[in-house]
């Protein structure tokens, strides 16, 4: 298969109409294929990186595992608006991942630039 | 006692909990539960609307929804009381509706 | 008190359902009587049997049946929204059963409080 | 069945993740039933009740009929808000029934003062 | 030029399969070639050949179906979606197959362009 | 040329919309479908973060989906092209990829 790039927009919170789960799902089959993958998260998105999340309080299988070893899955690219990040009160510090922040116009080209964009 | 309202959208993602908080009356009380439970946190952009109507209102936040969404340790805004299904269904019983804003 | 339970949403997408079966749960822990819960729109998938989730997830469609079992929960699916999203008799999960919106409407009137959940 | 007050709470678009037909059928059904029916739109459910909508064009049945004929359902309480009207650009001319523009105060009281408040 | 289309959303509770499948046909209609639609979450419902809608609605499920029987358009639904909200090949309307997310991301690579219809 | 973004929600129900003008590049487009349409009409609240990116952006709204809503003679933000669609289509082919603000 050909090798495409590949940005997984997140934009929504988990849980309450939560497509986190199902999003990252498809990220990690796109890795495996060997496509290059890479994350966004925006607006309530970032509430899915947030760190001490426990999902079996809602009986949900724990997605943010997944989310700890995306380095096992080749994915290396993570990217996080800052001013997302800003305006619900939290710092990288809160997050459970190591990811880039960017501003809006760094983002914008990020997007620009890819191949495939999906959005889930 | 009048309403209790429920709101289980993220302040962030629309328009719920400020329509909400525009129609409490005397007696109200206002539950976050599901995506609501954001707007509980302290430090967030939607914190100053809510701190305005806690002052006048019960405000009350779903625990296993905020455990569930990493804010289980989170510093809340003050006067915001955490319950469980139990206590949910205990303010149901002590308010004369239950009104959603879906 | 009497409580009567709506629920708009297709267990899956959306937390809704998972709620209202918390809550349903609580009511009935409480003591307090629950007069029935209406399964409306995508609700109504809540009732499908052929729904199988994945081992590590709560499975709502059998706690649903489990409260009908145990604690005689009139479990009610809206006719119609079942009809066009093929939910039916044939597929109906256990202690469901298939109803109009006036079974809604009656357990509003019976039930002290009718609590939604919904998208 | 007894008789009691019970107020749909409209407030969102038609359509697109529409419950409109469906809240309306479900006042319908309790105002067949002898119900008091009161309807309310605020925020974008007042788009529901905007003049001129075309659902064949989306393939859909035309719950605006049933709106045009709430009369011999016996349901003659319509309330909109007046800001969200206001705020979209609308003007209760461009709405196809005849609605009773509220205040979020008068709103307000409407809701505190109901039997069973819906929301689809 | 080659089209995938994902499909995120049940039919009846949103748009996005509406607007997908006119899409859909405006892409054949305009000469392109559509490589794939994969259906993903609530997407899998498209494919519940039980669905029934009422007949002033638009049949989703079974114009779908048209689709693929008269332009050989290749219909995916995921399959673990698909257990959980319990569409299977037992209740799978025509036109239909059923597989991993692997087709999603190989439609994406085939493809010069993929739309995403959700909510 | 640049990406073609879609925005499916109204204005009012959540930030898709200031999102997706704020990532806005060179040669980008806009298409507003389904709820998204509710933007495009010229004298509601919303009208004025469109008019600006007007000035800048290709924006299109889709026919079917404002006739649908009522909208179908409105009078629409100067600059909007309505387009059904074939149209649609057409705005995939000429952009480099289509980006959908869920």
């Amino acid at each position: 298969m050909r090798r495409k790039s590949f940005l997984f927009v997140n934009r929504k919170a988990p849980y309450g109409a939560g497509r986190a789960a199902e999003a990252l799902e498809a990220a990690l089959v796109a890795a495996s294929l060997g496509q290059e993958v890479h994350l966004a998260y925006l607006d309530d998105g970032v509430f899915q990186l947030l760190a001490g999340q426990e999902p079996a309080r809602l009986g949900r299988r724990d997605f943010t595992a997944s989310l700890q070893e995306l380095g096992e899955y080749d994915i290396d690219h993570v990217w996080v608006d800052g001013q997302s990040l800003r305006e619900r009160g939290l710092t990288p510090a809160d997050l459970l991942v190591a990811a880039t922040l960017l501003d809006r116009a760094a983002m914008a080209e990020l997007m620009a630039g890819m191949d495939v964009v999906v959005s889930i | 006692m009048g309403p209790l309202h429920t709101v289980n959208k993220s302040p962030f993602a629309g328009p719920a909990l400020d329509s909400c908080l525009g129609h409490l009356t005397e007696g109200a009380a206002l539950l976050l539960i599901e995506d609501g439970v954001y707007a509980a946190v302290a430090d967030s952009a939607a914190a100053a609307k809510l701190a305005m109507a806690a002052g006048r209102y019960a405000i009350y936040a779903l625990g296993p929804d905020l455990a569930a969404r990493g804010l289980g340790k989170a510093s809340l805004l003050d006067g915001i009381m955490v319950i469980d299904y139990l206590g949910f269904v205990d303010l149901a019983v002590r308010h004369s509706t239950v009104q959603a804003w879906l | 008190m009497k409580f009567a339970i709506l629920v708009n949403e297709d267990p899956f997408g959306h937390q809704a359902a998972q709620s209202a079966l918390s809550f349903a749960q609580a009511v009935l822990a409480s003591g307090h009587e629950l007069v029935r819960v209406f399964f409306y729109m995508g609700g109504v998938y809540n009732a499908n049997r052929l729904a199988s989730p994945p081992m590590e997830d709560r499975n709502i469609v059998r706690e649903w049946a489990e409260l009908a079992a145990k604690d005689g929960v009139d479990l009610v699916i809206c006719i119609a929204a079942g009809v066009a999203r093929g939910v039916r008799e044939a597929n109906l999960a256990p202690g469901f059963r298939i109803s109009g919106i006036g079974q809604l409407v009656e357990a509003a009137v019976i039930a002290d409080r009718l609590i939604t959940f919904g998208a």
